[in-house]
């Protein structure tokens, strides 16, 4: 499969979004949101990681076995997570 | 030339040129970058730690012969049981047959001329090098008593011994995990020769390509974790300690987060050489070929969600404790489909009891003891009495050693030829096979019933009515001795005056036996083509038969 | 050498648990024993009926979708009833009865410290009487350690800096193993010890013999010694919080969280005591994690535990029908008299 | 000029490939198994810095309060702006422009020593207001344990993210001497991709470090 390249438009954008999001997320912490603040400040964080890999790490374009890798590598951090949380979570029942 | 060169069917007088042959010199091992060289160096410095920790088993062994803790002090007892954990664990048993068998076959078995990344290849085995060098010099320096577990808060405020050294050189050893399985992964993606497909590869590149995977996605946790460990140790900032904050069962959730799914690091590639073993000598593709593919991802994924089974009594919450409990009888699942797969396979099959052969069958009848014991421990209501007892050291050798160990022994013997062009001598072979598993179950059965009683582990001296059970297990570790001493004279032996093998010995079918023995530096002459199902051997054979049936016309 | 060596194969069944975890063990050999026999049988005539009768030999093919289907879920079929099994032989052995005699643990490298509710206190020996639940309250000073009598089927980690339990009815007279079997170090074997089981009476009298004054008692006088009277004062005005009839109950924290006063929260807050500040106190309190040893604030957690005994029972001792030994009470008298003696 | 080309590709291609196609292909697809391994490597210390967390929020909270916000969020903009760099400097190597590809790199360099020269610039005030755990902790309040492991946690992940940082310095500068060599062309610059993957994965990890250490909010 060729490689696709992508059009600086497109990375300019990417950018500024980033930087909007940084903005946002700083301006989000200065609000005392009660549980919400962690969430939200994530969320955010996983918009930029989402941008970055899908544009800047070109894996829109890519084959299907990048996306198996990263797939992967999200689900694996995930079992490392839940599991475990599942013990401190439920410790005090 | 000697005396065999004449029966062999090359060209008399000159042997054809191969890999070993290719050039000469200490440079010329040193800076490969081919698989196979690279193969051989991690089997010579394999064989080293195994001999070294082989030899602190039998001195452990020694010690408990007698209840009292006579023949060492427990500190050295100690440092014996937990340099031999590390040293067979990391530097042995996680690497042996990726390394070495892999290394060598992988490439072969899938028509590429190399590993996708050769110098990476290299630089892992330098890496392996470094890392026992920091383990040689533990052991040099006075050794180090925490177990191979490293629990905090012992590892990082109590033990007085070479605690970093050690988790520094296991860390350095995880970058060599880490690359091998990532060459691997890419290789069996990327390098597989025209046609052939996922569903044609063999077994072990689907074990070994599993196999990669945990080795990609558990190791660094480890490194994590044991830095973690290390810097506690330096500075005493509390990481794992519960009076500045701390809670020692994180480690214990990070480390087994890996040394689980390390137990099918170890495992995993034995099942592999064992499908290749049972399918060939019995001459039957395996039964169930998909269902022995999907079981072998299923290892691999499901032995990630089990590890708190290690935890049932370190105070884990009890919500925890049953979610790990009935994860880990999942992941007996497809190790028992593989079980009834191999068995099956002999089903009207013609079954010759060559030596690798013996000791596959000695690895099926060995894993399920190991296997089905392992229910025990994941039952709940019976950890809480097992746990941490000889049971469990039974256990775990069973997979690892009555395993892993069986099959890395079983497919050394069968490929010997390939990567040699030697054979081994047949008759001395099945002796050690039998040594082997003689000795093997006399060490290891009498500990089942030892942890049932509640013997402990990691005891120096324990109580006199667990003397006797202990006696037949040092016997049984002597003979077990024996049996691994006499495959490392005779396979020297047979470099020298072995009978020369052809290029397909035991009628196999796979693309590593289409070459010559010893391959070519690039492996094929001309890049294979691959237009059927791994195991074909209802079509093979006949073929092979009609051609001598020429030849000899 | 006399006769033949001492050779047991299957430990002595001696707590209530011991028969449960026994018949669970019995059944996975029996699941386990028979698929294995199976498959070893198989393997065995199979390599015989089929073994190479002649080079030339070419096997035929054989494949069948159906058995391999019937032996992927089989197994999955036997493991859940296993594991309901191993389950449920887990929470009787956990879940906790009312009234048992409760025994406080401390591990150190490497020994074993017992302190009984009456003040008896043992190193490596665990006196109990036979037939009645005991409850273990266990800590280690320093590493982990883990309690393991196999005639009592029974194990459990000892954490440093937090309390775990474990509970069992001895059902047998005896003398039984304790093992630590936990790695800790160099001493790790050797950090044995022996659970004597005794007829009641001949735990009464051994009790008798051996008193010295209650755990609560010598909590008492730790309290007054380390001044902790001086906020505790017991009064609404005092700048700490009340601990009379504290124990069990909610309590309120700063936090806006509720927490329930155990052992593990009087532990936190007497070497920790800033972690969870009662609401409407100040977090004034010291720590006093590098001045008591883990026996010390066990006493202290009793001394705090009798206090609300002591509350429960005012009613019965200002009753006029004359005055009855409360536990503190008789704890403080047998302390005195332990002091006379000396 | 084409023959040149096929020179230069059959000295680039390495003997175990057919071609530079698969030879491109198996090295972003090596690299990006490689970035699954780092992500275990910093969701082991994510998972821990979440246990601790989980254990004592507030005290968590109090001790970000001495996190240097505006820095952090500074350097956060530095970082994807470097992140662009190296995404500009990829594109300028598919489609052939050196100027494009040798600019990115360079400017990826000068982001990236921002970036570190203010992370050492808040380790130093860190420093200086005796927040290093095993160096000179110190901290008022109830929430002293919680503040240790909390900058400990601060300390170990961004320091992990710098060395991670400086070997992704290394490495860019390495693609900037070799396409100010002339080695890349528009068939073969796989390292310089290979190498973006790298940068932008560090990007990402800081993504997250900066919400979780620098925006904690202190409830009332």
């Amino acid at each position: 499969m060729a490689e696709r390249s992508i059009s600086d438009t497109t990375n300019v954008t990417v950018l500024a979004a980033l930087l909007f999001f940084t903005f946002a997320t700083y301006f989000a912490s200065l609000f005392d949101l009660g549980w919400l603040n962690t969430p939200v400040g994530l969320a955010i964080s996983v918009c930029k990681a989402a941008l970055i890999v899908l544009y800047f790490m070109h894996a829109r374009y890519s084959r299907w076995l990048t996306w198996v890798v990263i797939v992967a590598g999200v689900f694996w951090v995930g079992i490392l997570f839940v599991l475990t949380m599942t013990d401190y979570m439920s410790r005090g029942w | 030339m000697s005396a065999e060169s004449v029966t062999n069917a090359g060209p008399v007088g000159a042997e054809p040129r191969n890999y070993l042959n290719e050039s000469y010199g200490v440079r010329s091992w040193l800076l490969t970058t081919d698989h196979k060289r690279i193969a051989l160096l991690y089997m010579v410095s394999l064989t080293l730690m195994f001999v070294i920790g082989g030899l602190m088993a039998v001195l452990m062994r020694l010690e408990l012969l007698t209840p009292q803790g006579d023949l060492f002090t427990s500190d050295t007892y100690n440092k014996l049981f937990t340099l031999h954990g590390v040293i067979m664990v990391w530097f042995f048993l996680i690497p042996s047959i990726p390394a070495v068998l892999g290394n060598f076959f992988v490439p072969l078995m899938i028509g590429a001329k190399d590993l996708a990344f050769p110098r990476l290849n290299l630089l892992s085995w330098y890496i392996y090098v470094f890392g026992a060098l920091f383990t040689f010099y533990v052991v040099v320096s006075g050794g180090v008593d925490t177990g191979w577990t490293f629990y905090t808060p012992f590892s990082t405020d109590a033990s007085q011994t070479h605690v970093v050294s050690t988790t520094l050189g296991i860390f350095i050893l995880g970058f060599s995990s880490i690359l091998t399985g990532l060459n691997f992964i890419v290789t069996i993606h990327r390098m597989r020769a025209p046609g052939l497909t996922w569903f044609r590869l063999p077994l072990f590149i689907w074990s070994i390509y599993a196999t990669s995977i945990i080795l990609v996605l558990a190791t660094p946790v480890l490194a994590a974790v044991l830095m973690l460990v290390t810097i506690e140790r330096l500075f005493h900032i509390g990481i794992f300690d519960p009076t500045m904050g701390g809670d020692p069962l994180l480690y214990q959730h990070l480390f087994w987060f890996y040394s689980h799914p390390a137990v099918y690091i170890m495992i995993l590639p034995g099942m592999g050489v064992v499908s290749e073993l049972v399918t060939c000598y019995s001459r039957k593709r395996i039964f169930g070929y998909n269902f022995v593919c999907y079981a072998t991802l299923g290892i691999a994924f499901l032995g990630f969600l089990v590890w708190g089974h290690h935890m049932f009594v370190a105070g884990i919450s009890v919500y925890a404790a049953m979610t790990f409990s009935i994860l880990s009888y999942l992941v007996a699942i497809p190790s028992a489909i593989k079980v009834f797969n191999w068995t099956a396979t002999l089903y009207k099959g013609s079954i010759s009891f060559k030596t690798p052969m013996l000791y596959a069958l000695g690895f099926i009848g060995l894993f399920t003891v190991g296997g089905l014991t392992g229910l025990f421990l994941a039952a709940l209501g019976l950890d809480i009495h097992v746990h941490d007892t000889y049971f469990v050291i039974a256990h775990f050798h069973y997979i690892m050693v009555g395993g892993m160990v069986m099959a890395y022994f079983g497919g050394l013997h069968f490929w010997w030829p390939k990567m040699t062009g030697r054979m081994y001598p047949e008759g001395w072979g099945k002796l050690a096979a039998l040594v082997v598993f003689i000795g093997f179950n006399l060490t290891f059965f009498p500990q089942f019933i030892l942890g049932y009683l509640g013997m402990p582990r990691r005891y120096h001296a324990y109580a006199p009515e667990f003397q006797v059970l202990n006696v037949m297990s040092t016997a049984g570790a002597s003979i077990l001795g024996v049996g691994y001493l006499l495959p490392l004279i005779y396979l020297l032996w047979s470099l020298r005056y072995g009978k020369r093998a052809g290029p397909n010995p035991w009628l196999a079918t796979g693309l590593e036996w289409t070459t010559p023995s010893p391959p070519p530096k690039e492996n094929f002459e001309v890049t294979p083509a691959v237009n059927e199902e791994p195991y074909n051997y209802s079509e093979f054979l006949p073929k092979v038969f009609a051609a001598e049936e020429v030849e000899v016309g | 050498m006399a006769g033949l060596p001492d050779l047991p194969l299957f430990p002595e069944r001696a707590s209530a648990a011991a028969g449960q975890v026994d018949t669970l063990f019995f059944v996975l050999l029996g699941v386990t024993g028979t698929v294995g026999a199976l498959v070893v049988c198989v393997l065995i005539f199979f390599c015989v009926k089929y073994r190479r009768r002649s080079e030339r030999d070419v096997p035929p093919r054989v494949s069948n979708k159906l058995l391999e289907i019937g032996w992927t879920v089989a197994p999955l079929f036997v493991f859940v009833v296993l594991y309901v099994w191993g389950v449920n032989t887990y929470f009787r052995v956990l879940s906790q009865p009312r009234d048992a005699l409760e025994i406080n643990v401390v591990a150190k490298q490497w020994m074993w410290k017992f302190q009984h509710p009456e003040g008896q206190r043992e190193i490596d020996e665990l006196h109990i009487p036979v037939g009645r639940p005991v409850k273990l309250v266990m800590a280690s000073q320093d590493v982990i350690h883990s309690f393991f009598v196999p005639d009592f089927r029974l194990h459990r980690d000892v954490l440093p800096h937090r309390y775990t339990e474990i509970w069992f009815v001895p059902t047998k007279v005896g003398q039984y193993h304790l093992f630590c079997s936990q790695y800790c170090g160099t001493q790790h074997s050797g950090m044995t010890g022996t659970v004597f089981v005794m007829e009641p009476q001949d735990y009464q009298r051994w009790l008798n013999e051996s008193a010295q004054g209650s755990l609560a008692s010598r909590g008492q006088a730790l309290f007054r010694k380390l001044a902790c009277n001086t906020c505790h004062t017991g009064d609404s005005q005092a700048r700490a919080p009340m601990l009379e009839g504290l124990f069990g109950t909610p309590v309120y924290l700063q936090s806006g969280e509720t927490a329930v006063a155990d052992e593990n929260y009087l532990r936190e807050s007497i070497v920790d005591p800033r972690a969870k500040v009662v609401a409407g106190f100040q977090p004034i309190m010291p720590t006093f994690q590098n001045q008591l040893d883990e026996e010390q604030v066990l006493e202290l957690i009793a001394y705090i535990k009798s206090l609300k005994r002591e509350r429960e029972q005012i009613p019965t001792v200002s009753s006029p029908a004359g005055p009855q030994p409360s536990p503190v009470g008789d704890a403080v008298r047998q302390s005195e008299s332990g002091g006379q003696q000396k | 000029m084409a023959e040149s080309g096929a020179v230069l590709n059959r000295a680039v291609l390495e003997t175990q490939f057919a071609d530079l196609e698969q030879q491109r292909e198996t090295a972003t697809f090596g690299m990006w198994v490689f970035l699954a391994t780092e992500l275990l490597l910093f969701g082991a210390l994510f998972l821990a810095y979440t246990v601790y967390r989980y254990g004592a929020p507030e005290g968590f909270a109090d001790a970000s309060q001495h996190m240097e916000k505006v820095i952090g969020a500074v350097n956060t903009a530095v970082l994807l702006s470097s992140s662009f760099m190296v995404a500009t400097a990829v594109r300028g190597a598919q489609v052939g422009g050196r100027k494009r590809l040798l600019f990115g790199l360079a400017l990826t360099i000068v982001l990236g020593v921002v970036f570190l020269f203010f992370k050492g610039y808040e380790y130093y005030l860190h420093y200086e207001d005796h927040k290093v755990p095993g160096l000179n902790f110190e901290y008022a309040g109830q929430y002293a344990q919680a503040a240790k492991l909390f900058f400990f946690f601060y300390f170990a992940m961004t320091g992990l993210h710098a060395v991670h940082m400086l070997i992704g310095l290394g490495l860019v500068s390495v693609m900037l001497v070799r396409s100010w060599r002339g080695v890349f062309t528009e068939e073969y610059h796989a390292p310089v991709e290979v190498v973006g993957l790298y940068w932008h994965f560090v990007d990402l990890v800081w993504i997250f470090l900066f919400p979780v250490f620098y925006l904690i909010v202190k409830h009332h």
